[in-house]
């Protein structure tokens, strides 16, 4: 971790206005607004069902919007078809690993360069989530269904860099991943951040990691952008800090703890 | 219990179920147009008695179950007089209780089986030798002819092919032999390598065939590449042009007994020629043999009902029927004869045998 | 829009939710009792059939919509049962006790098919279904001491205690009484242990097996179950088309019976008996409208497997909740008539992932 | 010394080449929460797929209430009352979280097919009882706003609580988590700590987990194994396996964490 | 020289319906469907060639040509058409499209005025000839069929296993979404995959042409590949025209040596006996879901 950020241009990479998704009759995310700048890493937080995986499947195309654009590199990707949006340099880690089962891990991660190319430069960057993660050398015939959780989390991570993207939309990476490599995830990050400069917009219930990753960070709650701001200044704040870091007075969580004791009926 | 259901001042209504979708929509098809050329011609000419027919076709898809939804259509629904033509044993077996229930004639089924006019009922007419009766004289004699000591059958796996095998085992027994080799397939078979082979390993000299088409080609295509050649001996149901048509040269030699003639344009008679040619021009092919029976089946329905009368219903349809006689006519059919007794028209069939690619006649109509 | 104010547990078991149920169904009842006298007897007789082809439905969407079985051969199960009705009430059994036995035996039959299904998923069970249909088909073409053979088989008119349903109208009624019966009965089992064992089966194996449900138990007992309810159907069918042969039990069949229960919408009850009028209806239907057809269309032979085909395709591409669930879209919008949000029903993305792995 | 109540005996099974645990020996104890930890693909989760039977164990033997459990068949486990979560959630998708949790009971289920069939008057009453006891768990997990929400719908971390919530709906005596925590964020995992708390004390039900989150494995677990390449690294309280240099060096990596990395990052 | 006649009738046979059940595997490796239609797609392949055959008049390799690009083609827009809008759902709600499909082709064939009810042969070239080796026979048209079987399956498992794009379509049909995930392409590899099924069904459809006629309801055969593909394990090339040749040598034999019926049913039979012993087939995977 010697390299120093790369310079974070004002121009945005990723611009979402006025977003609007939803499953059927139920809206998931509601006129969202947000900006991902060349270089930087930015964070999404937000409690469970606010909406977050909904904004990064909207963005690579997965579910089309009701209403709103967005913008990758200028270009308008607003419900395009996502194997043309992956090929303008944009990839995604999806929550829950969503790796193929029945291929070997090796296919796996070749099916995470199709649409490159450059042999040479695969079989580089081949070899190096190989140096990340020597686990998956060791597999590489294997079917990939039958890897551990924590394995096939290790797997997504890598099939999405395998695409030498632009941008990296990374949905809950350290999910199921023991602490030290958490961390190690984590360092990967910042150092793809900083050695390659990929963009990345991170979602991550651990908000410790990502208010210490992340340049910049947005507040996701009930599918509405609530605030937003420089990390550095989110971990001071008060609400952040009682939210999503967990520091808070003994009595808050008493309080809380009582009302679950409630009974129904 | 009467009924005049079916017949109006200016109109007679018949029904007719046909496979028109499924294994023998050929057949179906061809059925159809022939009964339709027969109804337009007796319109054009004044219709009978002042009234017109009016043919509604159903399609079963040679599936019973249909046929019986469309009966129940026919007979309830559309107050059909009679039943014509239907096709399929099974068919005419599941509709049947649905005709006889309202009083609908069943003439002419297009099914040789004995069920047709057996046992007896008022309301069954069949007009054509069996394939029982067809093979139980034709296989004797030809085993005969041939001086053959063993005779085997392959047949289908059906009704049908049953009762082909069957008739061939009662001719056979009457003339003290019996059927050295029983082989089958499944209706739609393609392969007839081990059935072939089982034939030949039992050295027969007459093979009964009862198969349709596809696989009688099939089966004789298989004995004749392995250097098996036996006689075969097939039924009207094998009786077509398509044979020699498809199977090509193998199929010479191939016997098949038969009632109506298949009619060769060329050297058909000036009055078949003529037929040949309204067909084309109204449905745009070839008449076939199926054709000549549908032709052949109103045109029978048609002369009984001039005979009933002005006051056609079942009852003098019937009365009619009973006592009418069928002269042979242009196609070469036998004479067909009924009475309150007989219900089928004739049992006689003669024997055919393909010679250099066409069906020559080579024997006359013989009776059981 | 109805809101319901629930006030105890019973009120989430009962069978009919609410006031409205009770009336419509109340409804739909007494048309159906009334129906001999309000249709004419080619309706009457479609009418008959669409019961008995709902039973097998039944039959079908516990297996196939419940359980997620897929079978390819259940016009095997129809098939014994309606040879079963017709061996035995030709040896004189009262109809009751027919029924019985060829729901028992179809059952029987039943549990042996469904013992491959314990071993083998998706289109493994697809084609070892198939396999023994056609095995069964060949059975019911060469036992023919029982079965009558390619002969066929005649059946007579219902009979029990000296009573006699010679006519259409009391057939009806004999098959509207097993139609209702049965499906209380399916009603009852799904709202009950059984029935949810059977959800859970379809919808994860592992988990419904670590939650203590017997896998092999109740995939077999849904195969009982839905071949009971199959010869059951068959039993009817066979005093409603009083004459078998082995033909009217292949594949075509059993193929015909899985498009009712899709068509009809897998996994509802009502998709059963959705299903049995569109399958009796159709070829009916397409019948009365093709006169209407230029010849050269409307006179064609293959007519009727084209629109048969053409109307599965447009329903599994407009509509793949079948019926059922078409209807449910109208009452909803019924329901909120003024208030139709757009995009209310519009069909999300949705992806595809193995069924191998399940 | 309290009575033990699952017992593993020198466990291990080979897939192919990969020898996932190999003689793990443990017990666990009435009315504690024993925690299994270590790195990615040490085996965790196989050794709970050992327990409800879903492998078979190449060596050893497990054995629950002093009987074994080795030789019993999937099925018969829940019954035993062995109830567990799934590490990637395995729920009935297509149905509402009213039917998973019924579902839940199906161990304690009294009727037979016959008389559901024609839903007797015990079976009504059979399914009553059980709602009631299924509201008890939805108002334990606060699950009373998605109790009619079909599963497919809801967010990742209701899912996790549902699954919890049909596993206690099972009633069991000992109860296998397979990362309860994983993807909720801080304050759901503190909400996962006291109803793991609760679940031990006040229904006395005895837990066995895998997780990840050293501050939830510390908070509320007694006991801690720590496991590497399928092999036990560390036995003993959460504060002693995780001083344990072992466990450090292939678990829990640079004790400073989050904090290091800022300053490195720095 | 009896047995091993039948022997290799049956090898020949089996060969066919190795043919038709790689079409099958093809398009469920590609898509995890399985598709009813194939059969169907066989015989509108086999009209195809009769067409370029008798109406163009072309020579023969030409119209085989021709077929096979035109099915492929006609592969393609049917994606297109009727596949491509329900993409992503279930597996089982393409299985119904392609009943469907099925049924519509079988139907608007025998619609055509003058051809769809008849039978018709196809003018090959090596029409009737027969090899003879020492008493044993073998039909050119068989051997044909064995060739070609032969070649395919080498064919197609090289774009299965070593093709960036066959891969492609197995990751496709095997997670979707995360197919989406990663810029694959999915919907044009869906038509790709019915475009190479439709080939090859052509391929089957001109081969068997010869041996079966040509006519509106020749898919049937299909229902004897399934029990082929079945045995050899649905999701194996090599295992598709394994199973057809046990299939079609259990048929031959059990035709010969066994009671009338067995031939008909031996395939079903041997398919359950090989789901009770080896549920997954001969070389099909094991498959369990990882918890
Ligand atoms: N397939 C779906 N059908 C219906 N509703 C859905 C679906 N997926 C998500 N939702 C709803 O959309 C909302 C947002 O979900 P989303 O998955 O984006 O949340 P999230 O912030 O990623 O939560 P988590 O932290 O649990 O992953 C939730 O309220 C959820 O109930
Ligand atoms: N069915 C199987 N076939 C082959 N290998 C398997 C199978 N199940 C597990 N494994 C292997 O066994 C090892 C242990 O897997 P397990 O799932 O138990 O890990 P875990 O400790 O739960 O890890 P994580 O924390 O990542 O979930 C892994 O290397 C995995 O690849
Ligand atoms: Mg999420
Ligand atoms: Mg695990």
């Amino acid at each position: 971790m010697t390299s120093n950020p790369p310079a974070v241009s004002d121009l945005p990479v990723l611009k979402l206005s006025n977003v609007e998704s939803s499953y059927g009759p139920i809206k998931a995310i509601r006129g969202v607004s947000l900006q991902v700048r060349r270089g930087e890493v930015a964070t999404v937080l937000g409690s469970n069902g606010a909406g977050k995986t909904t904004i990064l499947k909207t963005i690579s195309g997965i579910i089309d919007p009701r209403k709103g654009s967005i913008e990758f590199k200028g270009e308008d990707i607003t419900a395009r078809d996502p194997a043309h949006i992956v090929q303008q340099g944009l990839s995604h880690v999806p929550e829950g690993r969503e790796v193929f089962p029945l291929l070997s891990v090796r296919d796996n991660l070749l099916m995470g360069a199709y649409t490159r190319d450059d042999r040479d430069g695969v079989a580089q960057d081949l070899e190096a989530v190989y140096r990340y993660f020597p686990i998956l050398k060791e597999r590489a015939t294997q079917d990939a269904g039958l890897l551990s959780g924590g394995q096939q989390q290790m797997l997504a991570i890598s099939r999405a860099l395998m695409a030498a993207p632009h941008l990296v939309l990374l949905d809950e990476p350290s999910l199921g991943l023991s602490p030290k490599l958490t961390r190690e995830i984590f360092e990967i990050v910042v150092r793809i951040n900083r050695e390659r400069g990929t963009t990345i917009l991170l979602v991550e219930q651990n908000a410790h990691m990502a208010l210490t990753v992340a340049d910049y960070g947005y507040v996701l709650e009930n599918g509405r952008i609530v605030m937003e701001d420089t990390c550095a200044r989110l971990r001071e704040k008060e609400d952040i800090q009682e939210f999503y870091l967990g520091m808070k007075e003994a009595g808050v969580r008493g309080e809380r703890r009582w009302k679950k004791k409630k009974t129904w009926r | 219990q009467n009924s005049n259901q079916g017949v109006t001042k200016d109109e007679i209504v018949l029904g007719s179920i046909q496979d028109l979708s499924g294994p023998i929509a050929g057949f179906g098809k061809q059925l159809k147009q022939g009964m339709q050329l027969r109804v337009d011609e007796i319109n054009e000419q004044g219709g009978i008695n002042g009234r017109k027919l009016r043919l509604l076709v159903e399609d079963s898809g040679y599936d019973p179950k249909k046929a019986v939804l469309a009966a129940q259509k026919l007979v309830n629904q559309d107050k059909i007089f009679a039943m014509v033509g239907h096709i399929g044993t099974a068919q005419n077996m599941a509709a049947m209780p649905v005709q006889f229930e309202k009083n609908v004639i069943n003439f002419f089924p297009l099914t040789a089986a004995r069920e047709m006019y057996e046992p007896l009922h008022r309301l069954k007419y069949s007009f054509a030798a069996t394939y029982y009766d067809q093979m139980r004289i034709a296989v004797p004699k030809l085993a005969k002819d041939k001086g053959a000591r063993k005779v085997c059958t392959l047949y289908q796996d059906d009704e049908f092919g049953l009762e082909v095998m069957r008739g061939a085992e009662a001719g056979l027994k009457a003339a003290g032999m019996e059927l050295t080799e029983k082989t089958t397939y499944k209706r739609g078979a393609t392969d007839f390598s081990s059935q072939v082979a089982k034939l030949k390993a039992s050295g027969c000299e007459v093979v009964v065939l009862g198969t349709i088409i596809r696989e009688t080609i099939g089966a004789i295509g298989e004995a004749r590449k392995t250097g098996y050649s036996p006689a075969f001996i097939g039924s009207s149901a094998a009786y077509t042009e398509l044979i020699h048509k498809l199977g090509g040269k193998a199929m010479d030699g191939f016997y098949a007994t038969h009632t109506a003639q298949q009619p060769y344009l060329d050297e058909a008679s000036q009055a078949i020629r003529f037929w040949a040619n309204k067909y084309k021009t109204r449905f745009g092919d070839d008449p076939a043999v199926f054709s000549v029976y549908g032709y052949e089946v109103i045109d029978c329905f048609a002369a009984a009902a001039r005979k009933a009368g002005a006051g056609l219903n079942t009852d003098s349809f019937i009365q009619a029927m009973d006592s009418m006689t069928f002269p042979p006519d242009m196609f070469g059919s036998p004479e067909m004869t009924f009475s309150a007794k007989k219900r089928l028209g004739n049992d006689a069939s003669r024997l055919s045998q393909i010679q250099d690619g066409r069906w020559k006649v080579v024997s006359d109509y013989v009776k059981p | 829009m109805r809101f319901l104010f629930k006030t105890d547990y019973g009120q989430d078991i009962r069978l009919a939710k609410h006031g409205g149920h009770v009336f419509w169904y109340g409804l739909l009842c007494l048309w159906l009792l009334a129906a001999p006298w309000l249709l004419s007897e080619y309706l009457l007789a479609q009418l008959t059939f669409i019961l008995i082809y709902g039973v097998v439905g039944l039959g079908l969407m516990l297996l196939a919509g419940f359980t997620g079985l897929f079978s390819i051969g259940h016009a095997a199960f129809f098939g014994v049962g309606a040879y079963a009705q017709a061996v035995l009430t030709g040896y004189g059994w009262p109809f009751p006790f027919a029924l019985l036995a060829g729901a028992a035996l179809s059952a029987a039959v039943g549990v042996v098919v469904g013992l491959p299904a314990l071993r083998v998923k998706g289109i493994y069970l697809g084609i070892a279904t198939l396999s023994f249909g056609f095995i069964v088909a060949e059975v019911f073409s060469r036992w023919e001491s029982v079965t009558g053979g390619n002969a066929g088989k005649t059946v007579g008119a219902v009979k029990m205690f000296g009573w006699t349903a010679d006519s259409a109208a009391s057939f009806y009624f004999v098959c509207l009484v097993v139609a209702v019966l049965a499906t209380l009965a399916c009603l009852n089992l799904l709202r009950s242990p059984t029935g949810r064992a059977f959800v859970a089966i379809r919808d994860s194996e592992i988990s419904a097996q670590s939650m203590g449900i017997h896998l092999a138990r109740y995939k077999t007992l849904s195969f009982a179950i839905s071949a009971a309810l199959a010869g059951i159907g068959g039993a009817l069918y066979a005093h409603q088309i009083r004459f078998l042969s082995p033909d009217q039990f292949d594949i075509v069949q059993s193929i015909d019976l899985l498009l009712m229960v899709v068509i009809g919408g897998l996994g509802s009850i009502h998709g059963a008996f959705l299903g049995a009028i569109f399958l009796i209806g159709l070829p009916q239907a397409i019948s009365a409208v093709k006169d209407y057809l230029p010849q050269a269309i409307g006179q064609a032979p293959g007519l009727k497997a084209v629109v048969y085909g053409a109307v599965l395709v447009g329903f599994v591409l407009f509509e793949p909740l079948g019926l059922y669930g078409r209807w449910l879209k109208v009452r909803a919008y019924l329901q909120l008539f003024p208030f139709y949000r757009k995009g209310l029903f519009r069909r999300q993305k949705s992806f595809q992932k193995s069924e191998r792995l399940r | 010394m309290k009575e033990v109540l699952l017992s593993a005996r020198n466990l291990g099974v080979r897939f192919g080449g990969v020898l996932a645990v190999n003689g793990v020996s443990f017990d666990v104890k009435r009315g504690e929460v024993f925690t299994l930890i270590g790195p990615n693909g040490a085996g965790k989760t196989t050794v709970f797929n050992l327990i409800s039977r879903i492998y078979e164990p190449s060596t050893g033997s497990l054995e629950f209430e002093g009987r074994p459990l080795t030789g019993q068949p999937p099925h018969r486990v829940a019954k035993l009352g062995i109830a567990r979560t799934f590490q990637n959630i395995e729920l009935f998708e297509h149905a509402s979280v009213l039917h998973n949790l019924l579902v839940g009971r199906h161990v304690h289920r009294s009727s037979n097919v016959f008389s559901e069939l024609f839903f007797t008057r015990r079976v009504r009453a059979a399914e009553v009882a059980a709602r009631e006891q299924v509201e008890r768990v939805i108002d334990l997990l606060d699950l009373q706003h998605h109790r009619d929400a079909l599963v497919a719908g809801l967010p990742y971390g209701v899912r996790k609580v549902v699954e919890l919530a049909r596993a206690l709906c099972t009633e069991p005596k000992l109860l296998l988590l397979d990362e309860p925590s994983s993807g909720l964020n801080v304050e759901e995992t503190e909400d996962m700590a006291f109803w793991i708390q609760d679940i031990r004390h006040e229904l006395g039900i005895t837990v066995l987990m895998v997780e990840h989150d050293m501050a939830l494995v510390s908070k509320v677990s007694d006991r801690v194994l720590a496991m590497n390449q399928g092999e036990v690294l560390a036995l003993g309280t959460p504060a002693e396996v995780q001083s344990h240099p072992g466990v450090i060096e292939a678990y829990l990596g640079t004790a400073e964490g989050v904090a290091g990395l800022r300053r490195e990052l720095a | 020289m009896q047995f091993l006649q039948l022997v290799i009738t049956g090898v020949a046979q089996g060969c066919i319906y190795g043919l038709i059940a790689l079409g099958f595997v093809l398009v469920y490796k590609a898509t995890e469907t399985v598709s009813f239609a194939q059969g169907e797609l066989m015989m509108l392949g086999a009209f195809f060639g009769l067409a370029a055959m008798t109406l163009l008049g072309l020579p023969f390799w030409l119209s085989v040509l021709a077929a096979v690009a035109g099915m492929a083609l006609f592969g393609i827009v049917l994606e297109a058409l009727v596949i491509r809008p329900i993409l992503g759902q279930p597996a089982f709600s393409i299985v119904m499209l392609t009943i469907g499909i099925g049924y519509v082709a079988r139907g608007l064939v025998t619609m055509l005025p003058g051809i769809g009810t008849e039978t018709h042969t196809l003018p090959v070239p090596y029409k009737d000839q027969v090899w003879n080796a020492g008493g044993l026979v073998l039909a050119v048209e068989q051997m044909v069929v064995i060739a070609a079987t032969a070649v395919l399956c080498v064919l197609l498992f090289a774009v299965f296993r070593y093709s960036k794009v066959g891969i492609a379509m197995q990751a496709a049909s095997q997670n979707q979404l995360a197919a989406y995930y990663m810029g694959i392409p999915v919907k044009r590899l869906n038509g790709l995959a019915w475009g190479l099924a439709s080939g090859v069904a052509a391929v089957a459809g001109l081969l068997l042409a010869p041996i079966t006629f040509v006519h509106a309801n020749m898919g049937f055969i299909g229902l004897k590949a399934f029990p082929a593909a079945v045995v050899g394990g649905f999701g194996s090339l090599p295992g598709a025209i394994v199973g057809g040749l046990v299939i079609g040598l259990v048929e031959s034999l059990a035709g010969f040596y066994l009671p009338e019926g067995f031939k008909d049913v031996a395939p079903y039979v041997v398919v359950l006996v090989m789901l009770w012993v080896m549920p997954n087939g001969l070389f099909g995977e094991k498959l369990r879901k990882k918890v």
